[in-house]
């Protein structure tokens, strides 16, 4: 049996299995999703890290409008497979501590999307690439939706639609595209062969960008964010800020620029302004922010809009560090939301000027958190600075101005975090704080990961940058030939 | 043994790594041992390097150990640097931190984070080997953030109290605005040169021409790094808040290494600074304004800490000038000298804090020359060094640095050695009003007076004879010597040094300008005296107003306060006008104005289906009538 | 042709069956005699069929697939009747004989060949529906819908019958082969009573399938009738309208596309925004269902207007995808509204604690027709958008978009209803009937969902 | 008989659609204007006789039966529908005691 | 004259329709409808079509519309007892009519068929000839037209018969 294709139906099958197992399902759920991280493990073994696609599967789908099942796994492909195969066992064992009501549900859930996801980063058909993309949305909305806060109707309901709106002008641009091609195809790389007009790459880019930029968020299009992510239940913030929105990222990379290389040539400096301005104004606002999962919320928007300009700068740094980083980002962002829910399920408040002194009586939480935090700001020999050094280079060789903007986040990003860090912990205990216990053994363990991993790809970040670089070489080669001939 | 340099940085990191993990249950005796011979093993290390690279031929040395960051033609490789200057720098770093170690046992001894701060420390040196050893920009850069690191824990190692906590944070945030530059300037370089190692860029900068435009904006760029780093205006005042960590802190890291990265790192790229002599003015005026602005400020305060940092940004100040006129040994000469008296002072000044039960002002000390003599002694070794009086170690390295501004331009030395004057004075005052006259504090406080443990004062002890000697690795060839230290760090200098004409200056002009600065800055140590000693003026309380200049002086020219009007609050406000206004009523109300929008054309919309046949049917009588409209145009 | 013969003996067997008080044996009697009428039409698939009786009637592939998805969704329908019609009066057998009399009129409508059967079909069905609208006789609602139905529908006949009068008059037969004949061998001289005719017919059509302006009908009937009658209005009938519809465009018409693209175009606009948008706004779920059906025919109108060999596909999955999604939501309502006495939206609070099955299904249903992937409902917007982008009408796709994007904000209420909101309520009784129905129908659309291919490349 | 068949020989098509459209156009009128369902009602049985004329008036022009056949259908559906209608008019008439269109008016928005 | 005939009975019948729709009460305008559709039987026999004629006459005025007169008087709605609608809706009910009438012209504006309506074939519309078409081509439809009449049959009786049984 093809390897992907295990990776790809075992969280089916977790899903189904979790919905009529008994009692215990948390637990048991956390020992299921170590499995597909096994498998991961076994796929990069037999990974090449060349330019290729493996481990093929191409099944005919709907074939009188040539849909196919075709799924392969390329260096960025096997990137996005690791971030989700990873992430997904630390947020289930994140979610330990809650008690959820029908917990089958939840977990099954989770297993769903995290196929889905899989689907999306493996996707070689446009249309399955679509798919996979709403599969995702369905759980996560319903995760939000069931065990969020108190705003979650209206929150989730808005976020649902964005996102929709979102992804049915990719489906547009996407059968469009199918209908350009000669072969009656939906495969990506048929797609990649059109030598569609200018302008109606420029259309194509703007739909793609759309659905992307909504799901990154990229400004203007990230209302939805930081509500989502504060009344999200905290394995769907994970979920969310950690493995989909790298979706949109990913999404840029694969479907975008290089479907729409002209397309790209004309808008891919708006986008990249917009991105940049989003690092800027994400970031201000995030300044002022008392609610911690909302600043950690907009925290995230500017670090995906640094991912972004750097994706749009189109050079291998650039890309490289939108690999690594996603990678990266994912582990802070998931780090960073555990943490405040151990904060926040301490202390029943999300309002940080409530807080204080906590780094006292919890020392491990405050080191924890703090090695997390410096991985999000990017601090050397932490996984971030890997990443934002890579970003930052890869705008700069686009626009040293852009990098210069873009490299606010750097200062910024220090600003709005410790100003977070020390409202939470330092300063004296106040009643709120004083009974708040240190953290448990599970909690120490999720730590612990997340940390380990944080350093440890911040010293030695080059088998994983590895895996992609061959993959992203090729694609930009691909691009920039295009390009140019034009 | 060089090869092994490697373990230099690796054995605080172990240190740090067994502390840390530890800090729970090793004892404290323990804890302080290893911490200390973790950074003294290191330090015999360096010592080994020293006389290798001394009796070797070649000077310089690339030892990788892997490679870090690669993607496409960037390459990254983890790799260390020894040469002169790095050897040198891994002496003072390891041998004062050291010093400081020892110190800290006894400092520290009732702290309760005592494991922690042990650990930080190690830490600390193992980010500034890192940043003296990186063979590379993007080395040094992870030493250079990771020290900035330390700084930040160690500031707000006291961080239940919440201006600690916020002094940290300013000094982290200022370093990074620095690093920002530092990491455009990398980038620019890997652009220019194909490269981020040392050795791939200075060889080929050496042979291009001077006042490249590209080079002037890395130099330029690579100076913003150095300003957040070390103190510079605009970005110098986090240093004198940062001494809110504790005093062998502020000795180590705010004083003698982390504070001087900034020059290590202009000396480190000297070439490109030489290319770059607009750059090279900048630094220069800045130097000697931070200098001066320091100095002034450092003349009123009352604080004994404060009037260190103020002179330490002073002194910073001097340093870059130094490198602004192209003295780039005298100003390394001073890096090594202040290092030692400047930690001199720190850990005196800690001391008497230690002694004065954590008292830190002035006004309420006094007299203590008595109680704490080995205290007392040191540190007027240290003052006079500062104050550059001969034989002592500042002397020499300050002469060196002003001799060369002389021959740059005549005015900046004028101002170069009002500053010393001032030097002078507050460091004299200091003294005065700390160790002379009658105790000021409160009988508690005085019945508890008494000297260090040996474990603090052994390591004054050591610095002070330090502080007298160290000057003389350096004296000059009008005074007779051979200026081994300019031998010695000739290989990294000499590129620069071909492209600048030596010192030029006649032997008794030297005389001369020695003879000024050594008169100016007598007389200011003899004002202080007649002032301070004679006149036992004590300066008046906060709630006293004082006259105009003295007021701007005391208040450090309201920086503070105008960067928080000019910079803080506007973006806090801004925070608040893109959260309140663009972002929850603009965008997102865009967003929810268009849901909101479809409910209400939704509201209005459905009355047309009004339930009422008659209207049904006209309404479809009207799309008939149109659609037959169409087809009468059509046909 | 066997169908038709099976589907009139059998509503006249059924009324026989009411004439002898055998009401146990009516719902029987009446699955066996459909699934025999299933299995009739579904024997002659590719059976090559020509033009029967003159060129009255043409059983071919597209007739096979359209009465099959009439009748077998009819079947699920009439499950769910068990128990329904006893409640309303006791002509128990009556009722199910007009059913299957509309649905004979229906088999025919999607078999025409001529424009008399088109015609004949049309009013067998209407005359079935405008009665079986009125089944609740002291029922006001019923009442009205009965009556308003009739007044319109009669009204929109004669519009329908002039159509087709014009057509004869230009072309001189009512055979749509000839009509055919006529139009490409005229391809310049069509007569402008031939255009006339045209439009007029289109009048007559998007009256019986619900396009703006021609829709007002729907939404207040829809609403009135019986619940179990409006699950049959708004799937099988509206599925035979568009049957129809298609039928005669794609075999006379179509060279005429440039003449009949931009009115159905700005109806078709139209009653997006008008079926999206007055949904949005409504407190009853079936009023909402209502609206939604008539925004539907809006999009199964893309098909007509990008007409090609695609658009029998397209209409196809589309009927049938919401079809199936429709009677979940209607069989759901049934069982709501007989234990709350209520159709709006709050009765629906919580039904996801006491009977998650129930609310799983309307789920899938829910999604199915707001066209959220992984479900039927996907599939028959994205062969619609397919086709209509075929064309290059982007912006009615921008349009549809929008209105795919409002269409989600309604029919996730209900979904937010059951999941979200909590309230005291006892478990609604579903019967096994309800369950099979529902369970079949939810399978159905996630099958369609995921593997499309079993019937989206029939034609 | 014959002779005024022949006679009709002069009557231009054109005439015989604007009288039928003008007739249909009365009927559509009678919808609009009135509110007794019955007289609604016989206003679309006016519409259907236009058509019927109509019919029957192009049958003759083609010579062509099938056109008469159809208005045999047209009849047939019109009784129909006479029946259907009349008794739903009953039955809201025994409801409502009114035949008035706009008295049903609670379906609505 | 003939010709004036046609002219004559086409004033008629728009004359009477108008009369259908105008008149106040109901079974005036009963009356006039029977009225009407006589002129279309004479239009019926004008063109030949005499089996239509015929049977117009019997179903039309004989059947249906004595189903309404009977109904009118069952329902003694025989006074003038409906509320007319507002002038205004009236005005607008006349004057879309009317536009309705132009568009239906001009739709067909451009109609060359100004040639006569010549019978070609004198016994088209003789009871022979359409039963030979009914019965052949039509036979399908007429079969299936039968399904009409009795959903009809069953649904009158359905509807208009009073249900013991509440709802």
């Amino acid at each position: 049996m093809n390897q992907l294709l295990l990776i790809l139906l075992f969280p089916l099958l977790l899903t189904v299995v979790s919905l009529f197992k008994g009692s215990a399902v948390s637990k048991w759920a956390f020992a299921a999703s170590i499995v597909p991280l096994l498998f991961t493990i076994g796929l990069i073994n037999k990974f090449v890290p060349d330019a290729s696609t493996q481990f093929l599967i191409d099944l005919p789908w709907i074939p009188s409008m040539g849909i196919h099942f075709k799924l392969g796994v390329d260096g960025i492909s096997m990137m996005m497979i690791i971030l989700t195969n990873l992430l997904v066992p630390i947020i289930i064992l994140a979610s330990q501590k809650h008690k959820y009501s029908n917990p089958n549900a939840f977990y099954a859930l989770i297993f769903f999307m995290q196929a889905g996801l899989l689907v999306v980063f493996t996707a070689l058909d446009g249309f399955l690439f679509y798919i996979g993309w709403e599969a995702a949305l369905i759980p996560i909305y319903f995760i939000c939706a069931l065990w969020g806060g108190e705003n979650r109707i209206r929150v989730n309901l808005k976020f649902f639609i964005y996102t929709i709106a979102g992804s049915l002008i990719m489906l547009i641009a996407i059968i469009y595209l199918h209908l350009q091609t000669p072969d009656n195809s939906y495969d990506i790389a048929s797609f990649y062969k059109l030598n569609l007009p200018a302008n109606i790459q420029g259309w194509i880019f703007i739909a793609f960008f759309l659905a992307f930029a909504i799901k990154m968020p990229v400004f203007p299009f990230h209302t939805w964010q930081p509500d989502t992510y504060t009344e999200a239940p905290t394995a769907g913030t994970m979920l969310l800020s950690g493995i989909m929105l790298k979706m949109g990222i990913y999404g840029v990379i694969r479907w975008l620029i290089p479907v729409a290389p002209l397309g790209f040539s004309e808008w891919g400096q708006t986008a990249m302004i917009l991105s940049i301005i989003g690092i800027v104004y994400a970031s201000v606002i995030a300044f002022t922010q008392k609610d911690m999962k909302r600043l950690v919320a907009y925290s995230s928007i500017a670090h995906v809009g640094l991912i972004s300009a750097a994706i749009f700068a189109w050079n291998v740094q650039g890309l490289q560090g939108a690999m690594i980083q996603m990678l990266n980002h994912g582990i802070n962002v998931v780090g960073m939301f555990f943490v405040l829910d151990i904060i926040i399920r301490r202390t029943n408040t999300r309002d940080m000027t409530l807080m204080g002194g906590i780094a006292k009586v919890a020392p491990g939480l405050a080191i924890g958190f703090l090695i997390l935090l410096l991985g999000s700001v990017g601090l050397p020999l932490t996984n971030g600075f890997i990443g934002e050094f890579l970003l930052l280079m890869g705008v700069y060789n686009y626009n040293i101005w852009y990098a210069a903007v873009a490299g606010l986040t750097i200062i910024f990003g220090a600003v709005y975090m410790l100003r977070m860090y020390q409202k939470i912990m330092f300063g004296e205990l106040n009643e709120r704080t004083s009974l708040f216990g240190d953290i448990d053994l599970t909690e120490k363990a999720v730590l612990l990961i997340l940390c380990v991993l944080v350093i440890g790809i911040g010293i030695y970040p080059n088998p994983l940058l590895h895996i992609s670089e061959a993959s992203v070489i090729n694609l930009i080669e691909q691009v920039n030939q295009k390009i140019l001939v034009k | 043994m060089i090869n092994l340099v490697w373990l230099v940085p690796l054995i605080p990191l172990i240190g740090f790594l067994i502390n840390g993990l530890g800090r729970n249950f090793l004892p404290k005796n323990l804890v302080g041992a290893i911490a200390s011979l973790a950074v003294l093993l290191s330090f015999g290390i360096s010592l080994g390097i020293f006389f290798e690279l001394n009796s070797s031929e070649v000077k310089s040395f690339t030892i990788p150990l892997f490679d870090w960051i690669n993607a496409g033609s960037l390459t990254v490789p983890f790799s260390f640097l020894v040469d002169p200057l790095s050897s040198l720098m891994l002496l003072i770093v390891t041998g004062i931190g050291f010093l400081i170690h020892i110190y800290s046992i006894g400092y520290m001894h009732h702290d309760a984070g005592f494991a922690k701060f042990f650990a930080y420390l190690n830490l600390f040196i193992f980010f500034m080997l890192l940043l003296v050893l990186g063979s590379n920009y993007v080395i040094m850069f992870i030493g250079w953030e990771g020290v900035g690191l330390c700084s930040y824990l160690l500031i707000g190692f006291w961080f239940t109290n919440i201006s600690y906590a916020s002094a940290a944070k300013k000094a982290f945030v200022m370093n990074r605005i620095g690093d920002l530059g530092f990491l455009i300037a990398v980038f620019l370089i890997y652009t220019m040169f194909g490269s981020v190692e040392f050795s791939k860029i200075f060889p080929q900068a050496a042979s291009m021409v001077s006042g490249d435009s590209t080079l002037i904006l890395i130099t330029a760029l690579l100076f913003v790094g150095a300003i957040g780093k070390s103190a510079q205006i605009p970005l110098f005042t986090w240093l004198p808040d940062a001494m809110a960590g504790p005093t062998p802190v502020s000795a180590l890291i705010h004083a003698a290494t982390m504070v001087t990265a900034g020059i290590y790192m202009i000396a480190r790229s000297n070439i490109l600074f030489t290319l770059a002599p607009q750059t090279l003015e900048v630094v220069a005026v800045i130097g000697l304004a931070t200098a001066i602005l320091a100095a002034t400020i450092a003349l009123t305060q009352t604080d004994i800490k404060k009037v260190l940092a103020y002179s330490t940004v002073s002194q910073l100040g001097y340093m870059f000038l130094g490198l602004g006129v192209g003295a780039y040994t005298g100003a390394f000469f001073h890096v090594i000298t202040h290092a030692f008296f400047k930690a001199l002072l720190f850990l005196g000044a800690g001391s008497v804090i230690h002694a004065a039960s954590n008292e830190q002002d002035m006004r309420h000390m006094g007299g203590l020359k008595k109680k704490l003599p080995v205290t007392f002694l040191t540190m007027m070794i240290g003052t006079i060094a500062i104050a550059g009086l001969p034989p002592f170690a500042g002397f020499f390295s300050k002469d060196e640095i002003l001799a060369h501004v002389y021959e740059h331009n005549k005015v900046y030395w004028v101002i170069g050695v009002i500053g010393a004057m001032f030097t002078a004075f507050y460091m004299f005052r200091m003294m005065f009003l700390t160790f002379y006259g009658n105790f000021r504090g409160t009988s508690d406080q005085e019945h508890h007076l008494h000297e260090s443990p040996k474990s603090m004062t052994i390591p004054l002890i050591i610095l002070a004879v330090l502080s007298v000697i160290g000057g003389f690795i350096g004296v000059p060839e009008v005074l007779g010597g051979g200026h081994w230290l300019s031998k010695f760090l000739e290989p990294v200098f000499q590129a620069s040094n071909n492209k600048m004409a030596g010192l030029t200056l006649d032997h008794s002009t030297e005389f001369v300008l020695m003879g000024v600065s050594v008169a100016a800055a007598l007389a200011a140590s003899m004002y202080a005296y007649i002032r301070y000693v004679k006149g036992a003026h004590v300066p008046v309380a906060d709630t006293i107003a004082r006259p105009a200049f003295s007021k701007i002086s005391y208040n450090k020219y309201y920086i503070d306060e105008i960067y928080n009007a000019v910079f803080t609050r506007p973006l806090d406000a801004l925070s608040g006008f893109f959260y309140k206004i663009v972002d929850k009523r603009g965008i997102d109300g865009l967003v929810n104005g268009l849901g909101a929008g479809a409910n209400e054309a939704s509201k209005g919309f459905r009355l047309i289906q009004s339930g009422n046949v008659g209207f049904y049917i006209f309404m479809m009588v009207a799309g008939i009538i149109a659609l037959l409209v169409y087809g009468f145009y059509k046909i | 042709m066997n169908t038709l013969i099976t589907l009139s003996i059998l509503a006249i067997v059924v009324l026989y069956l009411g004439l002898f008080k055998a009401k146990k044996a009516l719902l029987p009697v009446t699955m066996f005699g459909l699934a025999a009428a299933l299995g009739l039409a579904v024997i002659e698939w590719n059976s090559n069929a020509v033009p029967i009786y003159s060129g009255m009637m043409l059983f071919d592939n597209f007739a096979v697939a359209f009465s099959s998805i009439c009748i077998f969704s009819s079947m699920l329908i009439l499950l769910v009747s068990k128990d329904y019609f006893e409640r309303i009066s006791e002509h128990v057998a009556e009722y199910y004989a007009i059913i299957i009399f509309a649905l004979a009129g229906i088999v025919v409508m999607v078999s025409y060949h001529n424009l008399s059967m088109l015609f004949i079909g049309i009013e067998i069905m209407s005359l079935s529906l405008y009665i079986l609208a009125g089944i609740r006789k002291k029922n006001f609602a019923s009442n009205e819908a009965a009556l308003k139905y009739f007044l319109m529908g009669a009204f929109s006949t004669g519009f329908l019958l002039f159509g087709i009068t014009l057509l004869y008059g230009a072309t001189g037969s009512f055979d749509l082969l000839e009509i055919k004949q006529y139009v490409i061998s005229n391809p310049t001289i069509i007569s402008p009573l031939f255009y006339g005719g045209l439009l007029l017919l289109i009048i007559g059509l998007g009256f019986k399938v619900g396009v703006a302006p021609f829709h007002f009908w729907a939404p207040d009937v829809y609403e009135g009738s019986p619940t179990l009658i409006t699950a049959f209005m708004s799937t099988v009938v509206k599925t035979a309208g568009f049957a129809a519809f298609l039928r005669i465009f794609l075999i006379c018409f179509a060279p005429l596309h440039d003449f009949w693209m931009p009115p159905l175009l700005v109806m078709t606009v139209a009653t997006l925004f008008i079926g999206n948008i007055t949904a949005l706004y409504q407190h009853s779920f079936k009023r909402m269902l209502t609206y939604s059906s008539v925004s539907h025919a809006g999009y199964m109108m893309f098909a007509i207007i990008a007409l090609g060999t695609a658009s029998v596909n397209a209409v196809f999955v589309y009927a049938t995808a919401y079809s199936i999604a429709s009677i979940i939501a209607f069989a759901v309502l049934i069982l709501v509204k007989r234990q709350t006495g209520s159709d709006s939206f709050d009765s629906f609070n919580g039904l996801a604690k006491r009977n998650p099955f129930m609310a799983f299904t309307l789920t899938v249903a829910m999604l199915s027709l707001a066209g959220i992937p992984l479900t039927a409902g996907f599939i028959g917007k994205f062969m619609m958008f397919s086709s209509a982008l075929s064309e290059y009408h982007i912006w009615l796709i921008v349009l549809a978009v929008v209105n795919a994007v409002i269409g989600i904000f309604y029919y996730l209420r209900v979904v937010v209803a059951m999941y979200f909101k909590d309230a005291e309520r006892s478990i609604v009784a579903e019967s096994p009937f309800f369950k099979v129905v529902l369970a079949l129908s939810a399978i159905i659309t996630i099958i369609l969902g995921i593997y499309p291919g079993v019937i989206s490349n029939l034609f | 008989m014959e002779n005024v068949t022949q006679a009709m020989q002069g009557v231009p098509l054109n005439h015989y659609i604007l009288l039928s459209a003008i007739v249909f156009a009365i009927g559509v009128m009678g919808v609009l204007i009135r509110r007794n369902a019955i007289i609604i009602f016989m206003s679309v049985e006016l519409m259907l006789n236009a058509v019927n004329l109509l019919l029957t008036a192009f049958s003759v022009h083609h010579n062509d039966a099938s056109g008469q056949v159809f208005v045999f259908f047209i009849m047939a559906l019109a009784a129909a529908e006479v029946a259907v209608g009349l008794a739903i008019i009953v039955m809201i008439y025994r409801n409502t005691h009114s035949t008035d269109i706009d008295v049903l008016n609670k379906l609505k928005w | 004259m003939s010709i004036s005939l046609f002219y004559l009975i086409a004033f008629l019948s728009i004359f009477f329709s108008v009369m259908v729709i105008f008149s106040k009460n109901p079974i005036h305008s009963v009356l006039y409808l029977i009225i009407t559709f006589f002129t279309f039987t004479i239009h019926y026999i004008l063109l030949n079509a005499q089996f239509l004629a015929i049977v117009n006459f019997i179903v039309y005025m004989g059947a249906i519309m004595v189903l309404f007169l009977f109904l009118l008087m069952l329902l003694n709605l025989n006074e003038d007892s409906e509320p007319m609608k507002s002038n205004l809706l009236k005005i607008a009910g006349v004057i879309a009519g009317m536009s309705l009438l132009i568009t239906l012209v001009g739709s067909l504006k451009s109609l060359h068929i100004s040639d006569p309506v010549i019978l070609q074939t004198q016994d088209l519309g003789l009871v022979k000839n359409l039963g030979k078409v009914l019965f052949s081509e039509f036979l399908l439809p007429f079969e299936v037209s039968s399904i009409l009449l009795l959903v009809a049959m069953v649904g009158a009786v359905l509807l208009a018969k009073k249900d013991t049984k509440r709802i």
